[in-house]
């Protein structure tokens, strides 16, 4: 097994692991705030996962410049996929904050038992 | 010129294009009537489809002129032109006669707010109908779930507030894994268009990650879709939305994750892998089943009349699950068909509830008693549609009731227990539409009405019409029926 | 040396992600995100995904920390400690990772030139870009044009979460709460103030270049917005809320947001109009390459205006919102 | 008029005397009555006009639409349906005479919907008994259901509301869990459920599953209170008389019997159940519920639960005759279902007028009100020899039907049955009888005198109908032998 080869899999071990965090961090923890970071946690690690599949052997960013058009090319459309995903996520991380805020002025907290007690 | 090539591409971009111009709409009323028309658009262009449909068309579409699987494909066949009418015709009515019940939940200066929200709802989840991409899926799935939180949140009570904010949560979980799953899928069959990865998946020697995909895209969808046991977002957020909003998510939003994840498995997995039908069945059809059992039980007891029904759209889900996992043409047809006449009955039922907001603050089963004195005519099309929930005959339930027994008959030597239970919750359903029948003609009036008389006339005749429709359709469902079975149809010309 | 590293970057990326939920101060968390985000991004860019890089450090690392800044001034910044009682989370999440890890055993190896990813469709894309579109950044091409659908949708959930934010966050703040549109902890110190500045005019020209130079380098509309989003929040923290907003008025914002989006539906729209499908720019002008360079400089345009001014207005939102006295 | 257009006008006629009366009851009583008569008489116009055609032996039909591939909304005219429709639309019009006398001397309160529910429930009975196939019997029979609901809990108080849970409850409960399945059981394994003559199931079920689906039709139809699913008919005795009389002795029961008649003949076939081992136990289910109800009905104090425990009793009568499965026994079942409804009738009407006039309801009360409500109780004689079975009463007919199709079985279940529940229901309405008329009124009871006048024409007409149908049975006989014309030659 080569260095590349054990790195391959490293990614995903890495993804894998991010990706459980921060699945963990959105169930286990009770603050609201703390799992929305753990949402964009387990979200980062999605990102991971496509970019790593994007990469060639020996191969640079997709941009064909002039007299480069036999190189060898990463994959450009996990990229595309991904800037879209990014996007999402800190779309859907603005409207969970305004959430929150609103929580906290309605209930004077952010812990969710204390929500759960208060109703 | 000629816009038919162009209707799968103007269902979706007609509300989301309409929705930034609504924001504009200041005026009070102006934002309704904008929102109002183009749902009605949306819906007569999905009755458009669906008609052609019956006749045999299919519809394809090549977004940017690029063809797949290099560009992103629209794709209209008989199930997604049935959810597409249920997505926009809920959208339609509940803005139709919604207006009142509207105005009273939602201050007017975030009203354009709030209709743009809608229409980003309507083609979030119109989008995610017609597309013929996974990753498009995805996206549209993101625009159906940020608009339907904002929806949401805008529940007057502050109990909203954690309600939405579950729903976000279990939402975006459900979603990402989902993008995993077609990452996953992407990784080993290189492309995104699901008839290409149809084509392509069969030829993956290394299987472990199409199955790891399998279930990211199973569980995603299956929490989006709210199916027991992940359904648990959903009874809060449809108790505490504004009236209008449930009548228009119950109707049809988990219903699209359904239409995605039935999709999926049988476009992509099912075709390709002997085993995956059993899987899939032996996975889904117990949670099915103990859907149907025990959120029909906990409905039986529920206090909130909201809450009673949210918890019954959960055993609802439960028989579309099961249908489908039976892997038959006929369990499927009953599938679709159900889609389509819970829709309707749920629709009626919800609308039927805003009616006695109106004049009810506290929706608490209880405090509803004696409603039917004053409120006649919402008490009777709330009783017709709960009729049709149960599946009495002669209502629209009682099609899809039928034709999920007798799929269920052909189930080998369990048929008769899957029978049984499916009989057993729908005596459960029985008894919770009965309590909430005889609440209100029968019981002595607790509250009085905050205003006597009935709901507006507007409310009142939208749901009268839907009442009707589960009548209508459950006497000459040939309509619905065609497209549930030519959807089935085509799902098992893929399992074959 | 470059696997090293990336290898070095990858770890510190698990142990920041591991710090930030053991942390209990939410403030911490949120920089350590920052700095979580930071280092995806420079993963990413070891990864040949410079556009993603640049995204996820502008978006990752510098909006998501400032919104989460926000909502943590108008919340609190303290988690409660509580004794988790959910082990069973923790066995869930165990057997799940293990079954990934597992799986991931099958995947193609990185970087592997035979991987399906690298036979079916990048191919094509890499072939006929500079054939359909006549300029070098792929990702551009399948971003604005190939996948140009994906991104309008992209551009509406950004709608649909500034709208959403306006929303939601504008009833009423409760009684008791005051505002005070001139906070601003930076106004007067020196070095922030000094720099900052510097820096706002670079910021600002950085995001022009990128917004018109996407097609030939990293970048395109969503990295521009971000990018100027992030120059005029800068200036909201140096010289407070209400000099930012004089600057560029809210109405200018959702302007912007609404301009943007309907731009991009706009140009779809005419395509159709004008007999090719939604999208299909090829039949805007009579050269196709050069309707195809219209089309993507058009809808980049909607996209760097629609997320620029969604962002601001976001960030407005919260930032106009009353701290809790 | 041809038979065919005239299934739909009998199903048409209640539903727009429903309407008509709910229009006429905002503007005055006396319309709305008129209505209801006028609606009861055009009816009965309808159904008997089909009659010739029926003798002629035409079978007419007509078929509204398709609900799902093969199952279809029709209805078909035949002998047992023509029979029950005839009986049903017949007794309206008495029971409106009743009606309207009883509901004005009690003044009950909402009274538009109580005529508009009764024509909705006669719109259900007459589907019923043109139901072509069992999916339209079933739709029928649930709007039956619901229909006579608001007539159940009439009266609203918290007991009625009880007492209509009840009803309702069982019924839906039964029909849904138990008789659908059956349906689509049925339709699984024949794909079909039109009745045919002759039964559609033979080859398509064996063994014992011919039993189970047996069981999940008789028990599954809940109407015909069969015990154990007899609870609701009790139950639904807080409903006001009139409604007691036309739908739980008449229209609601009989739709219940008439169907698991139906369905043997129809649907399983009478040679093909006679042949099958597992479906002997009807007769034997049938016999305990006969006598146990008629021993419950010893103990009864109350006038109308012991008519009702005596009509559980008397429906099992049909259920055992059908399930005799001999052309005679089944000619029986038929003409019990008439003879009984005459006097069953009756003795609801008489117990109303009772109530109406003495507001009595107990039996220890009726000593020698005899003497105060001589034609009530002439009637009410008349009605309880003929549960009983005595000659010249319509009750000695049929019980002589049914025991000879029990000998042409050598059932002897069914013969001691009979026997044995003659003398049991002698014992029940003999000592009635006797007190009524011989004994002594108590001291300073009330002062009264017969039932307003609507009430007792009401009554004596059918006391008259009850007598006159023993000597002219004929051409019923005549009907329902069309049955067997084809079977048994």
């Amino acid at each position: 097994m080569n260095l590349l080869e054990l790195l391959g899999y490293f990614n995903y071990w890495v993804f894998a692991i991010v990706l459980m965090v921060g699945l963990y961090t959105v169930i286990a923890k009770i603050n609201l705030v703390k799992k929305l970071i753990g949402l964009s946690i387990f979200q980062s690690a999605v990102f991971l996962m496509y970019i790593t599949m994007d990469k060639v052997e020996g191969g640079t960013a997709p941009i064909i410049l002039k007299g480069m058009e036999g190189n060898v090319f990463s994959n450009p459309l996990p990229q595309v996929l991904i800037l879209t995903a990014i996007v999402v996520g800190v779309s859907t991380l603005a409207l969970g904050l305004a959430i929150v805020v609103r929580i906290y002025e309605s209930y004077g907290t952010i812990e969710e038992d204390e929500i759960l007690d208060a109703d | 010129m000629d816009l038919t090539p162009h209707l799968p591409a103007l269902q979706v971009i007609v509300p989301m294009l309409s929705a930034p111009l609504i924001v504009l709409l200041k005026p009070r009323g102006l934002a309704w009537a904008g929102a109002t028309a183009v749902a009605l658009l949306s819906f007569a262009v999905a009755l458009n489809m669906a008609i052609a449909i019956s006749d045999g068309a299919h519809y394809r579409y090549d977004m940017g002129g690029w063809a797949a699987p290099y560009g992103i494909e629209l794709s209209v066949g008989a199930f997604s032109s049935l959810i597409l009418l249920i997505v926009t015709g809920a959208a339609a009515t509940a803005l139709l006669a919604g207006r009142a019940s509207i105005d009273s939940q939602i201050e007017p200066d975030r009203q354009p707010m709030f209709y743009a929200a809608w229409l980003l709802a309507l083609a979030g989840l119109a989008g995610i109908a017609v597309s013929a991409d996974a990753f498009n899926i995805f996206v549209f799935m993101e625009i159906s779930s940020l608009a339907s939180y904002v929806l949401i949140a805008g529940g007057p009570n502050r109990r909203a507030l954690p309600a939405v904010f579950k729903y976000l949560v279990m939402g975006t979980i459900g979603a990402t894994f989902y993008l995993i799953g077609v990452g996953l899928v992407y990784m080993m069959t290189g492309t995104l268009n699901l008839a290409d990865m149809e084509a392509r998946v069969g030829a993956v020697d290394d299987i472990n990650p199409i199955l790891v995909a399998a279930g990211f895209i199973t569980i995603g969808l299956a929490l989006k879709a709210a199916v027991f046991p992940l359904h648990v977002w959903l009874p809060n957020a449809y108790t505490h939305s504004p009236h209008m909003v449930t009548v228009f998510l119950a109707a049809c939003a988990t219903k699209v994750a359904i239409y995605v994840l039935i999709r999926f498995d049988f476009f992509v997995f099912q075709s390709n892998f002997d085993w995956h039908g059993s899987h899939f069945s032996s996975f889904l059809m117990p949670l099915g089943l103990l859907g149907i059992l025990v959120a029909s039980a906990v409905a039986m007891f529920e206090g909130h009349i909201k809450r009673l029904l949210a918890m019954s759209s959960v055993a609802q889900i439960g028989y579309i699950i099961l249908g489908a996992s039976f892997v038959t043409q006929d369990g499927l047809t009953a599938s679709a068909a159900h889609l389509f006449n819970h829709a309707l009955a749920k629709g009626g039922l919800f609308l039927a509830i805003a009616a006695l907001a109106c004049h009810y603050d506290d929706l608490r089963l209880d405090r509803l008693a004696g409603a039917a004195r004053s409120m006649p005519w919402t008490s009777a099309a709330l009783a017709i549609c709960g009729f049709s929930l149960v599946g009495v005959p002669g209502t629209a339930g009682f099609i899809s009731k039928w034709l999920l027994i007798d799929a269920a008959l052909d189930q080998g030597p369990f048929a008769w227990l899957l029978v049984l239970i499916i009989l057993a919750s729908s005596l459960m359903a029985l008894a919770y539409v009965w309590r909430i029948v005889e609440t209100l003609y029968k019981k002595p009036a607790v509250v009085q009405p905050s205003s006597a008389g009935e709901a507006p006339l507007e409310l009142l005749l939208i749901t009268w019409l839907i009442a009707l429709a589960n009548i209508g359709f459950g006497l000459f469902p040939q309509f619905p029926l065609n497209l549930a079975s030519a959807a089935a149809e085509l799902l098992m010309g893929h399992a074959l | 040396m470059i696997i090293v590293f990336a290898l070095f970057l990858l770890t510190l990326l698990v142990i920041t992600a591991l710090a930030i939920v053991q942390t209990t101060n939410l403030f911490v968390a949120v920089m350590l995100t920052s700095i979580f985000s930071l280092l995806m991004a420079s993963n990413f860019f070891i990864l040949d995904a410079a556009d993603v890089a640049l995204t996820e450090a502008a978006v990752g690392a510098g909006i998501t920390t400032v919104i989460f800044l926000a909502a943590l001034m108008l919340t609190t910044e303290h988690e409660k400690p509580h004794l988790s009682r959910r082990k069973l989370n923790t066995v869930v999440i165990t057997i799940l990772a293990s079954l990934i890890i597992y799986a991931t055993f099958d995947k193609p190896r990185l970087g592997d030139p035979d991987a399906p990813v690298h036979q079916h469709l990048a191919p094509w894309y890499l072939e006929k870009t500079p054939e359909y579109m006549d300029f070098p950044n792929v990702v551009t091409a399948i971003l604005g044009s190939f996948r140009g659908y994906d991104t309008l949708g992209e551009v509406f959930v950004v709608f649909a979460a500034c709208i959403g934010v306006l929303f939601i966050l504008g009833v009423k703040p409760p009684e008791g709460s005051t505002y005070n549109p001139y906070r601003s902890g930076l106004k007067h110190h020196l070095i922030p103030q000094v720099v900052g500045r510097l820096l706002i005019p670079f910021l600002v020209l950085f995001g022009l270049y990128v917004q018109f130079h996407g097609e030939y380098s990293p970048g395109g509309g969503f990295q521009a917005g971000a990018l100027i989003a992030s120059a005029i929040i800068l200036y909201a923290l140096l010289e407070g809320e209400a000099a930012a907003l004089r600057a560029v008025p809210r109405s200018v914002l959702l302007g912007l947001v609404i301009g943007g989006a309907t731009l991009y539906g706009g140009v779809g729209v005419v395509c159709i109009l004008m007999g090719g499908n939604f999208l299909e720019y090829t039949v805007l002008l009579d050269n196709p390459v050069a309707a195809q360079q219209t089309g993507i400089i058009l809808i980049e345009a909607g996209v760097g205006m629609a997320v620029c001014g969604a962002l601001l207005s976001i960030f407005h939102a919260f930032a106009a919102r009353p701290m809790r006295v | 008029m041809s038979a065919d257009n005239a299934i739909v006008l009998a199903l048409c006629v209640p539903l727009a005397t429903a309407a008509g009366i709910q229009v006429a009851g905002r503007i005055s009583d006396n319309l709305r009555e008129a209505v209801t008569l006028v609606g009861a008489v055009t009816l009965a116009w309808v159904v008997w006009g089909m009659l010739p055609a029926l003798f002629a032996g035409e079978r007419p039909a007509v078929m509204l639409g398709e609900l799902l591939p093969g199952v279809a909304l029709a209805f078909e005219v035949e002998p047992l349906g023509m029979l029950f429709a005839a009986l049903a639309s017949g007794l309206w019009i008495i029971n409106s005479v009743y009606s309207i006398g009883y509901m004005r001397a009690n003044q009950e309160r909402k009274q538009t919907r109580f005529y508009t529910c009764f024509a909705l429930a006669l719109a259900a009975t007459m589907g019923i008994a043109f139901s072509g196939n069992l999916i339209t019997l079933f739709l029928c029979y649930e709007i039956l259901t619901l229909s006579t609901y608001p007539l159940v809990s009439h009266k609203g108080d918290e007991h009625t509301v009880r007492s209509a849970r009840v009803y309702l409850g069982i019924l839906l409960c039964t029909s849904i869990g138990l008789f659908l399945p059956a349906i689509i059981w049925t339709y699984h394994v024949a794909g079909t459920g039109d009745f045919t003559l002759g039964g559609i199931l033979e080859g398509h079920i064996d063994g014992a599953d011919i039993g189970l689906l047996l069981a999940l039709f008789v028990f599954g139809v809940g109407k015909a209170a069969v015990m154990p699913v007899h609870r609701w008919l009790p139950s639904a005795m807080v409903a006001p008389t009139p409604v007691s009389a036309l739908l739980h002795a008449v229209a609601v029961v009989k739709a219940g019997v008439f169907s698991i008649a139906k369905i043997i003949v129809y649907v399983f076939g009478v040679d093909f159940l006679f042949a099958a081992p597992s479906a002997n136990w009807l007769v034997f289910i049938a016999a305990f519920t006969i006598l146990a109800a008629s021993l419950v009905a010893l103990r009864q104090q109350n006038i109308k639960r012991l008519l009702a425990y005596s009509t559980v009793a008397q429906l099992s009568y049909v259920v055992m005759a059908a399930a005799v499965l001999k052309p005679l026994a089944e000619i029986g079942a038929a003409i019990h279902m008439v003879a009984h409804a005459f006097g069953k009738i009756t003795l609801f009407f008489a117990a109303g007028a009772i109530y109406t006039a003495a507001k009595k309801t107990e039996i220890h009360q009726l000593r020698g009100i005899g003497k105060r409500m001589p034609w009530t109780m002439a009637a009410f004689t008349i009605g309880a020899l003929s549960m009983i079975g005595v000659p010249p009463t319509a009750g000695f007919v049929s019980k002589w039907y049914i025991l000879a199709g029990a000998f042409q079985a050598d059932n002897l279940v069914a013969i001691f049955t009979i026997i044995a529940s003659t003398v049991l229901n002698a014992m029940y309405f003999l000592p009635i009888i006797f007190m009524a008329w011989f004994a002594k009124e108590p001291s300073g009871s009330k002062d009264h005198g017969e039932a307003p006048l609507l009430v007792v024409l009401a009554l004596c007409l059918t006391a008259t109908l009850t007598l006159g149908f023993f000597f002219f049975n004929g051409p019923v006989i005549e009907l329902e032998a069309q049955l067997f014309q084809g079977a048994t030659q």
